[in-house]
């Protein structure tokens, strides 16, 4: 873990507000479009060297905060800063724009669709390259691509180049989305579900993958899952989502061992532990997550929350921090301190 | 007597000019009220095994031996009027993906109501007086018999195909991976209800998971299946102490342990071998840690563990276990 | 169902409509060349047409100026006086609807009910020979000429076995009939025609429902029915064939607009007095102001299929939301 | 080593198509007709033993002979003659139709569905308006009032016909533009115009291809009607004239089948054969979406 004081990110009070379908005579008429808040306001920063895991149910808008990190967004729908390195993604002129995505790279979700099944699997490797002009010569591209493919671990490189990701079992495509990422030397990288689509099988490989570039290189990472376990597994910190919001945020270890929010508590109780488990040790929530065009008044996991007061369905807790940069947004926390 | 006795079951597919041998002489047995889980990666056979027992097998896929007891009777040999009074009324499904399963133009009151009235002769009211009872059971609204299923959430959908296929109260529920594509939350909540309903009303279940740890909590017992075959039959209690089979022991290393010691998950390098032509010695020789040269040259034998307990491996470790008795 | 979509939909129809009216203006109006020139083109013309064409058009007066005048004629049903026949276009289209009518609905009929006969049982049985008979049939009568068809019809059965009229709409020649001896002779020679434009028809709707059905077969729910115990004959009544039809009964629907242009063909070859022939003739004989109101007639029967057809998309589909 | 230069950047997807394609036998049947029907259009003029436009040598309305293979005419024009010359104006008619329907269908259905938003609105809501225009009426118009040049008539099928590729298109194109190899190509840092180029075009082409059969077989058909009503070129005849002085001269009631017949037959199988080649290629591409239906079939 990195003592670097300044962080690779910093995010701030960032919301992302989806336009929703309009009909066509509304739109002529001028009428403002109805949206529907995918993200309401979410504070973090990612440090150097630093793997942080983005951790909610669907809905949540964790991978849309993803995507608000690397700018793939239509700005007019983001509000709020989103720093890298202390500049605003926003205001990036194009020759940093240029940079910022050789920079901050992606893995995704689903290793099938991913990639473009009619080029070849050198190509795939190799597209960052030609899109931004990186290479002067085939040989300096060539040998690019291979030192790419072979860190992540697809050996040897040579005989994957001239194949297309069809002929490739799920885990060996994941591998060249991440040379892909790999082949610019990124110093920071969004992996978005990057196992949920994998056979339990070969999720190490991938998981081992992206902890060896935090180890070798000092590549950060926003490790965004559904699984709590996977993100206490390989992460430094969790951030807790539930429709938009940040509900607790704070080391791995502390949040397995000692969570603070009530939903936090209910995911924990959840997972599997693979021992035989006691009976009415699993804390279930009742119902689903609300769509986020209905999401309810204060906090808003009030109407799920097994402890939820008068309180909780009028006025919206504020992050309280125990300590440690463990911070929860819950009033039942201001109750403990008082 | 059991309730349902699987023996030697073989079902192959037509793929082209090729047999894929995708269930490869499975056996079990499923005692009343007894919850036992299928589990293995994507393709070893165990959907398959679930809908042969009923018969609903694409038009290429046959069973081309072995024998399946359902109540002393043998389903193979059943007429296709005696296999569809079955259906449903004795073993029902509920699938993966409820979304797809429910027709999307029929009301969830009528669905529940065109699978009782298959099986049951009953009046409208009485048929109204269950489907309510039914979506009660399952924690939905009795007034959303009404709805459509485009109307429901994931849960809900998931729920109200539970309700469908409690309808003719059967002896014997599948679940085919009936919590693909849910939250975390909602297939707890799922597997709960189901365990609940399987308790409260008796039922058999056979639940099919790709996932190790979603069955834990729900089954009584673990059919381990790689490419097509059982290597493991367990008591789920013996389970995390006993797993002998190294597949089993690999698979369960590869879910991290929340709460314990941070330590990194395995992996199980290699793919599983092409079913068309599967390996003539153990089919699991390629990637296991431990082969040896027996492996690939003689499948391996069905050992008898004390507690229910079966492998098939040649591990001189087991097979010179205490108690252990060869098939 | 809900009002949204139906005022949505409605508001789309009023839309169409309304381009519908700028192109027709725009058509007959806006031509390269000096418009009353290429109007008046047809050396037939007498100079009192010409100069009706003249008077009609507005032609002298600014284009914003002709295109209200256009817009208070089509709202007054002022659809101008034909060349022709030097009666109001209105009252001449609306003598030959019947006519059209009298062919277009048993055709139709007869199309949709073995159109999706054929369709179903073709899906039903995939792979089959009768699927192959049964779209190889509706593909050949599908890819025909429409016309062409007709013209072979009548070699056929009536200039080689004489067994039906081979043109028009009743024998004139016979004087004074009874009511029944009308219609039955009505009825000989619509035989013919009807069976034409039937078999043209079917093929599309063959096809359609082919396709519908087999994508529904192979979804889950299918499954889940058979699970449940249904016989394969029960699969498909019940729970097949409720999805596969609404595709093909809004496309149906939607193509009852395009029925009165399919006429067109089949009334030129039958001399069949409806408002396919009437276009026809105006074509020939370049009746400007009655091509224009049957164009616009059959552009807004269009639009109204279409209406129709979203409206029982959104009956027939309980997915259907705003 | 190998070098970049021998690894293959784009799958040559071709070949394994055309083997699939192969394996539909009605769709291999097709395409040798359609080759045959080319054929003729190209080199047909050097079989006929006559002009063309010559008559008056001849008997008038004769039956099949050696001399006169299909027979004559009711001025006594070789038939078979004219329907050898018809089938290079057919054929033009439908290339040249399809080609600018697709060209602008596919521009159209192309910037729709990859910009979205305001532009996409406006251009469906135009794309509605042509969907439901009656496109026979139209045609019959438009032709009547234009001049009935053939270019006019490519022209008029071009314009009218374009509607539905661009529907298909963009619904293609919105798919394409959500699957992830989309985003990733933003997250490298490509242009608009190089993910259309690699990613969306090749992605589309297949489906452009499959359309501009079905199109070709409407545009076929279309020219035919719009010629046996009388709206055709005079100048180059094709074998929808042919039909309308067949029509015209009583070719029905006088059972002149010699007249009737091959014009249509030639019709037939050449729209035949552009349909199944349709469904042969919408197996190969696009089995999902075979369901779409075809608007305006008159």
């Amino acid at each position: 873990m990195s003592n670097a004081p300044d962080p690779i990110y910093s995010v701030e009070n960032l919301c992302v507000r989806f336009p929703l379908a309009q009909p066509f005579s509304e739109m002529i008429a001028g009428k403002e479009r109805p949206t529907v808040r995918a993200v309401d306001g979410v504070n973090f920063s990612i440090r150097r060297g630093e793997i942080l895991s983005l951790v909610g149910e669907s809905g949540s808008g964790k991978s849309t905060i993803g995507k608000a990190l690397l700018r793939l967004l239509d700005p007019k729908v983001i509000t709020g800063s989103v720093c890298f390195e202390g500049k605003d993604v926003s205001t990036f002129s194009k020759t940093d724009l240029t940079t910022f995505r050789q920079r901050a790279q992606m893995i995704f979700q689903d290793p099938y669709q991913a990639l473009n099944s009619k080029l070849s699997n050198f190509y795939q490797v190799a597209e960052p390259l030609y899109v931004n002009h990186l290479t002067k010569t085939k040989e300096e591209l060539y040998e690019r691509v291979r030192v790419a493919m072979d860190q992540a671990g697809l050996r040897p490189p040579e005989s994957y180049m001239g194949r297309f990701p069809h002929e490739l079992s799920g885990g060996q495509r994941q591998r060249i989305a991440i040379a892909g990422a790999m082949v610019m030397n990124p110093d920071f990288l969004v992996a978005d579900e990057p196992v949920s689509m994998l056979d339990v099988s070969i999720r190490a490989d991938i998981l081992k993958l992206i902890v060896g570039l935090r180890e070798e290189r000092g590549v950060s990472c926003l490790f965004i899952t559904h699984d709590l376990s996977l993100a206490w597994l390989i992460s430094d910190r969790i951030a807790i989502l539930y429709l938009g919001k940040i509900m607790e945020i704070g080391k791995a270890e502390e949040i397995a061992a000692n969570p603070l929010h009530p939903y936090t508590q209910s995911l924990l109780s959840i997972m599997p532990k693979l021992e035989l488990r006691k009976e009415g040790k699993r804390e279930l929530l009742s119902g689903e997550i609300p769509n986020p065009t209905e999401a309810p008044k204060g906090c808003r996991f009030s109407s799920r929350c097994p402890h939820a007061m008068k309180r909780c369905s009028e006025e919206e807790p504020a992050m309280s921090d125990s300590g440690e940069g463990h911070l929860a947004a819950c009033f039942l926390l201001d109750e403990k301190k008082a | 007597m059991a309730l349902l006795e699987v023996t030697d079951l073989h079902t192959e597919f037509a793929v082209g000019k090729k047999t894929l041998h995708a269930v490869d002489g499975v056996s079990f047995t499923l005692e009343q009220g007894e919850s036992l889980g299928l589990v293995g990666e994507s393709g070893c056979g165990k959907t398959t095994t679930a809908l042969s027992i009923i018969k609903l097998l694409p038009g290429n896929a046959q069973i081309t031996s072995g024998s399946i007891l359902y109540q002393g009777e043998e389903v193979t040999k059943k007429t296709r009027k005696g296999i569809r009074d079955m259906r449903w009324k004795e073993i029902s499904i509920v699938f993966q993906g409820a979304m797809n399963a429910l027709n999307p133009v029929m009301t969830i009151g009528d669905q529940i109501a065109d699978a009782i009235l298959l099986h049951e002769n009953l009046s409208k009211e009485a048929v109204k007086a269950r489907i309510a009872e039914l979506l009660e059971r399952v924690e939905i609204d009795r007034k959303r018999a009404t709805n459509y299923p485009h109307e429901f959430s994931g849960g809900m959908r998931q729920r109200a195909m539970i309700a469908m296929a409690l309808a003719c109260n059967p002896k014997i529920i599948i679940g085919d991976e009936p919590t693909t594509a849910l939250d975390v939350m909602v297939q707890a909540q799922i597997f709960d209800l189901l365990e609940r309903l399987r308790r409260e009303l008796r039922m058999a279940m056979i639940l099919i998971t790709h996932d190790l740890s979603a069955m834990t909590d729900t089954c009584d017992k673990a059919a381990i299946m790689y490419a097509g075959k059982i290597v493991e039959y367990v008591r789920v209690a013996d389970l995390f102490t006993e797993a002998a089979h190294p597949y089993t022991r690999l698979l369960m290393s590869s879910y991290p342990r929340i709460g314990s010691e941070r330590k990194m998950i395995d992996s199980i390098p290699g793919t599983v071998p092409d079913l068309t032509d599967p390996p003539k010695g153990c089919r699991f020789c390629d990637r296991c840690p431990e082969a040896m040269p027996i492996c690939r040259e003689t499948p391996p034998p069905e050992i008898l563990l004390p507690g229910e307990h079966r492998v098939s491996c040649h591990l001189p470790s087991l097979i010179q276990k205490e108690g252990a008795k060869h098939v | 169902m809900n009002r949204r979509y139906l005022l949505k939909k409605f508001l789309q129809a009023i839309i169409t409509v309304f381009a519908v009216l700028i192109i027709n203006y725009f058509l007959f109006r806006i031509m390269p060349g000096d418009p009353l020139a290429m109007l008046v083109r047809s050396p037939s013309l007498s100079e009192e047409a010409k100069a009706s064409v003249a008077a009609m058009f507005g032609l002298d007066k600014p284009w914003y100026i002709q295109f209200f005048v256009y817009i208070k004629q089509v709202f007054t049903l002022d659809m101008g006086t034909s060349f022709i026949y030097k009666k109001p276009v209105l009252d001449i289209i609306a003598e030959r609807i019947p006519a059209t009518l009298l062919l277009t609905v048993p055709a139709e009929i007869l199309a949709v009910f073995f159109g999706c006969y054929i369709g179903m049982i073709s899906a039903w049985r995939r792979g089959t020979k009768s699927d192959v008979l049964g779209t190889g049939v509706s593909m050949v009568f599908y890819a025909m000429p429409t016309f062409w068809l007709g013209i072979l019809m009548v070699t056929f059965f009536s200039a080689t076995l004489g067994l039906f009229p081979t043109s028009g709409m009743m024998t004139t020649t016979l004087g004074d009939r009874s009511f029944w001896a009308e219609a039955g002779d009505v009825v000989v020679h619509l035989i013919l025609p009807v069976i034409t434009m039937a078999l043209v028809m079917l093929g599309n709707y063959t096809l359609v429902m082919r396709n519908s059905l087999t994508d529904v077969l192979t979804e889950d729910y299918i499954n889940t029915a058979y699970a449940k115990g249904h016989t394969a004959k029960n699969v498909l009544r019940r729970h097949a064939m409720p999805n596969a039809l609404i595709p093909v009964t809004t496309l149906i629907t939607m193509n009852l607009g395009f029925t009165i242009s399919g006429a067109l063909q089949i009334e030129t070859v039958f001399s069949w007095p409806g408002i396919g022939r009437l276009m026809y003739d105006a074509l020939q004989g370049r009746d400007y102001p009655l091509l224009q109101g049957i164009f616009l007639l059959i552009s807004i029967c269009v639009v109204g299929a279409n209406f129709l057809s979203d409206i029982l998309y959104g009956y027939l589909d309980p997915r259907v939301k705003a | 080593m190998i070098t970049e230069g021998q690894i293959p950047h784009i799958k040559n997807s071709f070949i394994g198509s055309f083997r699939v394609f192969c394996k539909n036998k009605m769709g291999v049947l097709s395409l040798i007709v359609l080759l045959f029907f080319i054929f003729i259009a190209v080199f047909g003029q050097l079989l006929v033993p006559y002009d063309p436009q010559s008559f008056g040598q001849n008997g008038i309305m004769e039956a099949p002979s050696a001399s006169h293979v299909l027979g004559t005419d009711e001025m006594g024009r070789d038939l078979f003659g004219a329907l050898v010359s018809g089938t290079r104006t057919s054929l033009l008619v439908g290339i040249f139709g399809t080609v600018i329907s697709m060209v602008v269908g596919a521009l159209i259905g192309i910037v729709s569905g990859y910009r979205g938003g305001k532009i996409d609105a406006l251009l469906m809501r135009l794309t509605d308006i042509m969907l439901v225009l009656p496109w026979l009426p139209l045609m019959l118009v438009l032709a009547a009032l234009m001049g009935s040049s053939i270019w006019n008539i490519i022209a008029v099928i071009g314009l009218t016909g374009w509607a539905q590729t661009a529907r298909i298109i963009r619904a293609q194109t919105l798919s394409i533009k959500e699957r992830q190899y989309i985003e990733r190509a933003r997250v490298i840092g490509s242009s608009d115009f190089h993910i259309i180029r690699r990613h969306i075009l090749p992605d589309v082409f297949p489906l452009i291809l499959a359309d501009a059969v079905t199109t070709a077989a409407c545009a076929i058909d279309a020219e035919t009607t719009l010629s046996f009503l009388g709206m055709g070129d005079i100048t180059r005849p094709s074998w929808g004239m042919i039909l309308h002085y067949a029509f015209e001269s009583g070719a029905a009631s006088s059972n002149a089948y010699w007249y009737l017949i091959p014009p249509g037959l030639c019709v037939l199988f050449v729209v035949l054969s552009f349909s199944y080649i349709g469904n042969a290629f919408d197996e190969i591409f696009n089995p999902r979406l075979r369901g779409r239906s075809e608007n305006g079939a008159s």
